[in-house]
C-alpha cells in the first residue's frame, strides 16, 4: 500500500487500475446479493459481509479517494473517526447486552 | 477586499464589524463581543436563579420558569459564551501567531460565525414558546415531552454546533497548510496547539450530539420513536449520545484557555515556558482521552457494571496531562521575574481555582463517591470551578493581555486589579460552600430546598451577586479605553509571540511582509542563535 | 540559598503538608452513616480528601511563594535566567499523579466490589417512581407504603424503575443513589446500619415537581420487631383510602389535608365533596370524581394541563379501592 | 479562494510542505465529522436492532437495493474516470462523465424513493416502529447526502461546461469527488448493516 506514484503519473494505466478496482467491487456486491438467496449459516455469513463491506469501503477509500498516494495525513484524518465509531457502537451494543 | 478598502479610512472602521465581513480579526472581534453579550443574559438568569434560592422555600419564580430558567443557563453560557468566546479568540490569534494573512477559508469563517446569530436568537425566541426546560443534559423522556422550545432549543444547538465545526475546520487546515517560513510545528505558540488540539475534539465529538439532537428534533416534530419507552426505546442511548460530546466539550472549553495561560506565564516571568513540548503534547493527550471517558456521567443510570471501571480509570488518568500541565506553569514562573499585571492575576487564579476543579473531578471519577454525589451540588460546584474558575478566568485573562494587540491601547490596571479582586473573591465564595451542600444531601436544579442548607445557598447566592457586579468595571474599563485609552505601541508586554511582532491593531493583512521566523515564541534571555532550541532537548542543562 | 534556610523551608513545609492531610482524614462533611455502604464511602472519601489537601496547598504554596518570591524588582527590564525544562523533574510529575490515580483507582474498585456484595436472604423491595412521588412495594410481604420502612442489618434489594421519566431515588444517609429509568428495572443493594429516619429524595431533574417530589415520603430504619409490625399494620390498611391516595402516588400532586399530601402540580382536593356535585353538569358529585380519577382527561379543571395525571387508575385500582376512594374524596 | 495580496503560492507553502492541498484538507476534515455523524445514527440503529426484535425487516427488498448499491459504485466509478480524463487535459470526458455521475446518483435516489413507497404501502413508516423510525432516518440522511451531491456534481459540469477546470487546475472536481466517494463508503456500510447482516 506504498506506492508513491505521482499525480502526474496519472494516465490510461491509471484509468484501468480504477476499473480493475471497479471490476473487484461490482464482484463482491454480486457474491453478497448471491449469499443473501442461498442459506448460509448466519453467524459465517455475517463475519462474511462485514468483511466484504470493510474490503469494498477500503477500496474505495485506498484507490477511489487516491489515500493510498495522499499524504498519510488524510488517512489519518479519515481513520481516527472511523476507529471512534467502532469503538462507540461496540460500546452501545455493550450496553445493549447489559439489560 | 471591503475590510481592506474601509481600513483605509479609519475613521468608519467600526462600521466593518457590523457587517459581513471575511476578515479573520474582524470576525474574532464580532466572536467576543456577541459572545459577552450572551455572557451578561446568561448571568442574568444565574442571578434570578441565585435570587430564588436565597430561601429554601421561596416563590420568587416558579417552579416551570425555575426550570426553563436552570435549562438555559447552562445553555447559553456552554454554547454561546464560553464556546464562541474561545472561537474568538482562537480567529483573532492564529493567523498572527503563525504568520498566516488570514484563515484558509474566510468565507466559510464568516459563515461560521454568522451561524451563531441565528443560533442565539433561536434558543432566547424560545422563551416566547415555553422555553426548554429539561436540563441542559436534555434527558429524555423529559425532553421529548415539553413544551416548543425543546425543540427550537435542540435545533438551535445543533447550528450552533455546526458552526464551531467550520470554524474548527478552519483552524486545523489554516494550522496545517498556512504556516509561515521557519514557524515549524515546535516553534508554535502553545496557544494555537491548543486550539488545534480542541479543533480534533470538535470536529470528533460534536457531530454525535448533532445525531442525537436530530433524533429529540424527530420525535418531538415527526413522531419517531427513537426515545418512546413504550416502543422500545431507550433512555439511556441518549445519554451515550450527549455524553459522547458533552464531556470532551468540558477539554474543549478549558484547552484554549489553558493555551492562553502558558502564553501568558512565560511573558509576565521573562522566562521561557517550562517544558513546551510536554505542555503541547498534554493538549493532545487530553484531547484523545478525553474521547474516551464519557460513561463515567452514568455510573447512576443503570450501565453495563463491566464497563464502569474502565471509564472510571480513563477519567482519572486525564488528571495525568492536566497536573503536567499545571507543574509547568509552576515551573515557569518559579525564579522568574514577575509582573502582576492584571492578565497575570487572572492566569494565577486560573491555576488556583481549576486545581479545585481538576480536584474535584477526580472525587466524582471515583465511582463510590460518584453514585452519592452525582447530580447534587456537589456537581454544580466542581463544573462551575473547571468552566468559570478555569474557562472564564483563563478568557478574561486573554482578554486583558490580548486587548492592546486588538486595539492597540491600554486597559486601566487599577480597574483591572478591582476585577481580578472580585472575580476571584466572588467564585470562590459563589461555589465552595456548593460542594458542602451536595456532600450534606442537596440535589442539583431544585427551586426549593431543605432549610438546613440555607447558610450555604445564601452564601453562594452572596458569591453570584459579587460576580455580577464583577463584570461592571470590566465594561467600563473595555468600553472607555478602547475610545480614550493610552496607546499600547505594538508590544506593550515585551513577548515574543509572531503576534507582538506587527502593528497593534494589525493592518489588514496583519504582517506588510511575510515574517521568517528564526526562534521559539518563548526566549526570553535568550541569545538568538541558541533559540532554536527551544525544546526539551535542552532540557536540563 | 543557605542550607539552614532551605532545611527550614522544608521542615515548615512539610508540617503544612502533614497538618493539612490530618485535617482534611479527620474533618466530617458528611450526613449520618446509616448504611454499611457510607461508612466504606467515607473512608474512601476522607483518604482521597487527605491526598487532595496536599496536592491543593503544595500547589498553592508553590503558586504563592512564587509570587512573593520572584516578584521583578522596580525598574527592572530584564530577562530572568532561561529554563527549557528538566526531563528529570518533568518525569517525576509525571510518573507519581500516574501512581496516585493507580492508587485511588484500586481502592476505590475495592469500596465498590464491597458495597454491592450480595447477602442472604435479601429483603425485596420494588420501588416505583412517577412524576411527583414513590411507593416501596413488599412484594414479599404483600404490602405497599409511600415510606420505605428497612429493618436493621438485613440487606435491602431495591429493584427501582419509573413509570415516566427518569427519577433518582437517593438517600444521602445511605451514601447512594440509582436512577429510576421507564421501561428498566435496576438493582441497588443496601444494608441499613443505623435506627432513624431519612430523607428520600429525587436526584435527576424530573419536571415542575422535582424539588418537592419525596418530601412525602422518607427511610426509616427500624428494629426486625418493629419493622414486623409495621408490615402487619400497614397490611390491614391496603384497601384504607389514605394508603391507597397515597400509594398510588396522587399525593405527589394534589394536596389533600386528610391525607397529609402537599402536593402542587395538580388541583387541591380539599373541600372537593362540597364542589364536585356543581363541577360537571349532568354528573353527580360520585360520577364527576370517579370520572375523573380513572378519565382524568374528560373534565380538566381551568388553569391545569392536560395530560399530566395517568390515565391508567382504572387498570391499576381495584373496585373496591377505588370505590373506598371515591367515598373518601366525597366526604372532603 | 481568498482575494489576498500574496498569491497562494506562499501563502500555502507549508502545506505543500506536507503535501497537503488546503481545499482537499478541509474536504476530509468535513468528512471525518461527517464520519462521526453517521457513526451516531449507525450506532443508534445498531443498538436497537441487538435490543428490539426487527419483524418488519423481512419486508426489505435486498435484491432491488442490491441493483441500486451497484448503481451508486458505477457513479463512483464514472467520478474518477472524470478525474483521470481532465488530467490528461480531456474536458469533453470530464464533462460527459460527472453527467452520467449526476445521471446515475438520480437513479439510486429514484429507486430509494420506489423502496420507500412499497414499504409505506406495507405499513413501515417513519411511526410505525422504532426499526422504521431508525431505517427511514438512517436511510434517509444518506439519500440527502446523495441529492446534495447529484445537485453539487450538476453545478460542476456547468463550470466544465463553461470551461473551468484543466489538467493544471482540477482540485474542484477532486474535492467533489471526495466528498462522492464518501457517501458511497456510508451507502456500503449502510447496505451491509441494514439489508446484509
Amino acid at each position: 500500500m506504498t506506492s508513491s506514484s505521482s499525480p502526474s503519473t496519472y494516465g490510461a494505466s491509471r484509468a484501468r487500475q480504477h476499473l480493475l478496482v471497479f471490476a473487484a467491487l461490482a464482484v463482491i456486491t454480486a457474491i453478497e446479493i448471491a449469499m443473501t438467496q442461498a442459506s448460509i449459516a448466519a453467524s459465517l455469513a455475517n463475519a462474511l459481509f462485514l468483511a466484504f463491506s470493510l474490503a469494498k469501503a477500503t477500496l474505495v477509500a485506498a484507490f477511489f479517494m487516491h489515500l493510498r498516494d495522499d499524504s498519510r495525513i488524510y488517512t489519518a484524518i479519515f481513520l481516527l473517526p472511523v476507529v471512534l465509531v467502532l469503538a462507540f457502537s461496540t460500546l452501545m451494543l455493550m450496553s445493549a447486552g447489559g439489560h | 477586499m471591503t475590510s481592506d478598502a474601509i481600513a483605509a479610512k479609519p475613521a468608519r472602521a467600526w462600521r466593518r464589524y457590523l457587517g459581513w465581513s471575511t476578515d479573520h480579526k474582524v470576525i474574532g472581534v464580532q466572536y467576543m463581543v456577541t459572545s459577552f453579550f450572551f455572557f451578561l443574559l446568561g448571568g442574568a438568569m444565574a442571578g434570578m436563579i441565585r435570587a430564588q434560592l436565597l430561601t429554601p422555600d421561596s416563590t420568587l419564580v416558579s417552579a416551570e420558569a425555575y426550570n426553563r430558567l436552570t435549562t438555559n443557563h447552562g445553555s447559553v453560557m456552554l454554547f454561546l459564551w464560553i464556546l464562541p468566546v474561545l472561537a474568538g479568540l482562537g480567529n483573532y490569534l492564529i493567523p498572527l501567531q503563525i504568520g498566516a494573512r488570514d484563515m484558509a477559508f474566510p468565507r466559510l469563517n464568516a459563515l461560521s460565525f454568522w451561524l451563531l446569530v441565528p443560533g442565539g436568537l433561536l434558543m432566547l425566541a424560545s422563551f416566547f414558546v415555553g422555553a426548554a426546560e429539561a436540563g441542559w443534559t436534555a434527558y429524555v423522556p423529559l425532553s421529548v415531552a415539553g413544551p416548543d422550545g425543546q425543540t427550537l432549543w435542540a435545533i438551535s444547538v445543533v447550528l450552533l454546533g455546526t458552526s464551531s465545526m467550520m470554524g474548527s475546520i478552519n483552524f486545523v487546515t489554516t494550522i496545517l497548510t498556512m504556516r509561515t517560513a521557519g514557524m515549524t510545528f515546535w516553534r508554535m505558540p502553545l496557544f494555537t496547539w491548543s486550539i488545534l488540539a480542541t479543533s480534533i475534539l470538535v470536529l470528533t465529538a460534536t457531530p454525535v450530539l448533532t445525531a442525537g439532537l436530530v433524533l429529540i428534533a424527530m420525535d418531538r416534530l415527526v413522531g419517531t420513536l427513537f426515545f418512546s419507552v413504550p416502543a422500545g426505546g431507550d433512555p439511556i442511548l441518549w445519554q451515550n449520545l450527549f455524553w459522547f460530546y458533552s464531556h470532551p466539550a468540558v477539554y474543549i472549553m478549558v484547552l484554549p484557555a489553558m493555551g492562553a495561560i502558558s502564553e501568558i506565564f512565560p511573558v509576565f516571568s521573562g522566562k521561557p515556558v517550562f517544558g513546551y513540548k510536554m505542555i503541547a503534547i498534554s493538549s493532545l493527550a487530553i484531547s484523545l482521552l478525553g474521547l474516551t471517558v464519557w460513561a463515567h456521567h452514568m455510573f447512576t443510570s443503570g450501565m453495563d457494571p463491566r464497563l464502569r471501571v474502565p471509564y472510571m480509570i480513563s477519567t482519572m488518568i486525564i488528571a495525568v496531562p492536566t497536573g503536567v500541565k499545571i507543574f509547568s506553569w509552576l515551573a515557569t514562573i518559579w525564579g522568574g521575574k514577575i509582573r502582576l499585571d492584571t492578565p497575570m492575576l487572572f492566569a494565577l487564579g486560573f491555576i488556583s481555582m481549576f486545581l479545585i476543579g481538576g480536584i474535584t473531578g477526580v472525587f466524582l471519577a471515583a465511582i463510590p463517591i460518584d453514585l452519592h454525589v452525582h447530580d447534587t451540588y456537589f456537581v454544580v460546584a466542581h463544573l462551575h470551578f473547571v468552566l468559570f474558575g478555569g474557562s472564564v478566568s483563563g478568557a478574561y485573562a486573554a482578554l486583558y493581555y490580548w486587548y492592546p494587540k486588538v486595539t492597540g491601547r491600554r486597559l486601566d490596571e487599577r480597574l483591572g486589579k478591582i476585577h481580578f479582586a472580585a472575580n476571584f473573591i466572588g467564585t470562590n465564595l459563589a461555589y465552595l460552600p456548593m460542594f458542602l451542600a451536595g456532600l450534606l444531601g442537596m440535589p442539583r436544579r431544585v427551586v426549593n430546598y431543605d432549610p438546613r442548607f440555607t447558610q450555604l445557598n445564601q452564601l453562594a447566592s452572596l458569591g453570584a451577586f459579587l460576580l455580577a457586579a464583577s463584570v461592571l468595571p470590566f465594561l467600563y474599563n473595555v468600553i472607555v479605553s478602547w475610545v480614550s485609552g493610552p496607546k499600547a505601541g505594538d508590544n506593550p508586554w515585551r513577548a515574543k509571540a509572531l503576534e507582538w511582532k506587527t502593528s497593534s491593531p494589525p493592518p489588514a493583512h496583519n504582517f506588510d511582509t511575510p515574517p521568517v521566523v528564526t526562534e521559539g515564541p518563548y526566549d526570553y534571555g535568550e541569545p538568538v542563535q541558541v533559540s532554536l532550541a527551544a525544546t526539551p532537548a535542552a532540557a536540563g542543562d | 540559598m543557605k542550607e539552614r534556610t532551605l532545611l527550614v523551608i522544608v521542615l515548615v513545609t512539610t508540617a503544612l503538608l502533614a497538618a493539612g492531610f490530618w485535617v482534611a482524614a479527620n474533618v466530617n462533611l458528611m450526613p449520618a452513616e446509616a448504611s454499611t455502604r457510607a461508612a466504606l464511602v467515607d473512608q474512601l472519601f476522607r483518604a482521597m480528601l487527605g491526598l487532595a489537601a496536599v496536592i491543593f496547598l503544595l500547589v498553592e504554596g508553590l503558586l504563592l511563594y512564587s509570587v512573593l518570591r520572584f516578584r521583578r524588582s522596580k525598574g527592572d527590564e530584564g530577562d530572568a535566567v532561561p529554563v527549557h525544562g528538566n526531563r528529570a523533574l518533568e518525569i517525576v510529575w509525571t510518573v507519581i499523579p500516574a501512581l496516585i490515580v493507580v492508587v485511588i483507582g484500586s481502592y476505590s474498585f475495592r469500596v465498590l466490589a464491597a458495597s454491592e456484595t450480595r447477602e442472604a436472604d435479601p429483603i425485596v423491595v420494588n420501588i416505583h417512581s412517577r412524576q411527583f412521588s414513590w411507593s416501596f412495594e413488599y412484594p414479599a410481604e404483600g404490602v405497599t407504603s409511600t415510606d420505605l420502612h428497612l429493618p436493621l442489618g438485613r440487606q435491602a434489594r431495591f429493584l427501582i424503575t419509573s413509570d415516566d421519566v427518569i427519577h433518582s431515588f437517593w438517600v444521602p444517609e445511605f451514601r447512594v443513589k440509582r436512577d429510576a429509568t421507564p421501561g428498566q428495572i435496576a438493582e441497588l443493594l443496601v444494608t441499613p446500619s443505623r435506627l432513624g429516619a431519612y430523607p428520600v429524595r429525587c436526584a435527576e431533574l424530573c419536571g415542575v415537581g422535582h424539588a418537592s417530589m419525596g418530601l412525602s415520603s422518607q427511610a426509616v430504619v427500624e428494629s426486625p420487631e418493629d419493622f414486623q409490625s409495621w408490615i402487619e399494620k400497614t397490611r390491614a390498611l391496603s384497601n384504607d383510602p389514605v394508603t391507597t391516595f397515597n400509594t398510588m402516588g396522587c399525593n405527589g400532586c394534589h394536596s389533600l389535608a386528610a391525607a397529609g399530601a402537599k402536593g402542587v402540580v395538580g388541583p387541591v382536593l380539599d373541600g372537593l365533596g362540597q364542589r364536585a356535585g356543581s363541577t360537571a353538569s349532568g354528573q353527580d358529585a360520585a360520577t364527576y370524581i370517579r370520572t375523573s380519577i380513572v378519565k382524568p382527561g374528560d373534565q380538566i379543571v381551568p388553569g391545569f394541563a392536560d395530560n399530566v395525571m395517568p390515565r391508567n387508575f382504572g387498570e391499576r385500582l381495584k373496585p373496591e379501592q377505588l370505590q373506598a376512594l371515591v367515598d373518601f374524596l366525597m366526604a372532603q | 479562494m481568498t482575494s489576498h495580496s500574496r498569491t497562494h503560492e506562499d501563502e500555502f507553502r507549508a502545506g505543500r510542505e506536507l503535501s497537503l492541498d488546503h481545499r482537499k484538507l478541509g474536504m476530509w476534515l468535513f468528512l471525518a465529522s461527517e464520519v462521526m455523524f453517521f457513526g451516531g445514527l449507525i450506532g443508534t440503529f445498531l443498538h436497537y436492532k441487538a435490543t428490539i426484535p426487527s419483524p418488519e425487516s423481512a419486508e426489505l427488498d435486498t435484491i432491488l437495493v442490491g441493483i441500486n448499491t451497484f448503481v451508486l459504485i458505477t457513479s463512483s466509478l464514472m467520478v474518477v474516470l472524470g478525474l483521470d480524463a481532465i488530467q490528461r487535459g480531456n474536458r469533453r470526458g470530464l464533462a460527459t462523465f460527472l453527467g452520467l455521475t449526476a445521471l446515475l446518483g438520480a437513479v439510486f435516489l429514484g429507486g430509494q424513493v420506489y423502496e420507500f413507497v412499497s414499504l409505506y404501502r406495507h405499513g413501515i413508516t417513519l411511526t410505525s416502529s422504532v426499526f422504521g423510525s431508525s431505517f427511514f432516518t438512517l436511510t434517509g440522511f444518506h439519500g440527502l447526502h446523495v441529492l446534495i451531491g447529484v445537485v453539487w456534481a450538476a453545478l460542476t459540469l456547468g463550470k466544465v461546461l463553461r470551461g473551468a477546470y484543466s489538467a493544471q487546475d482540477h482540485v474542484g472536481v477532486e474535492v467533489f469527488g471526495l466528498y462522492w466517494h464518501f457517501v458511497d463508503i456510508v451507502w456500503i456500510v449502510l447496505f451491509t448493516i441494514i439489508y446484509l447482516i
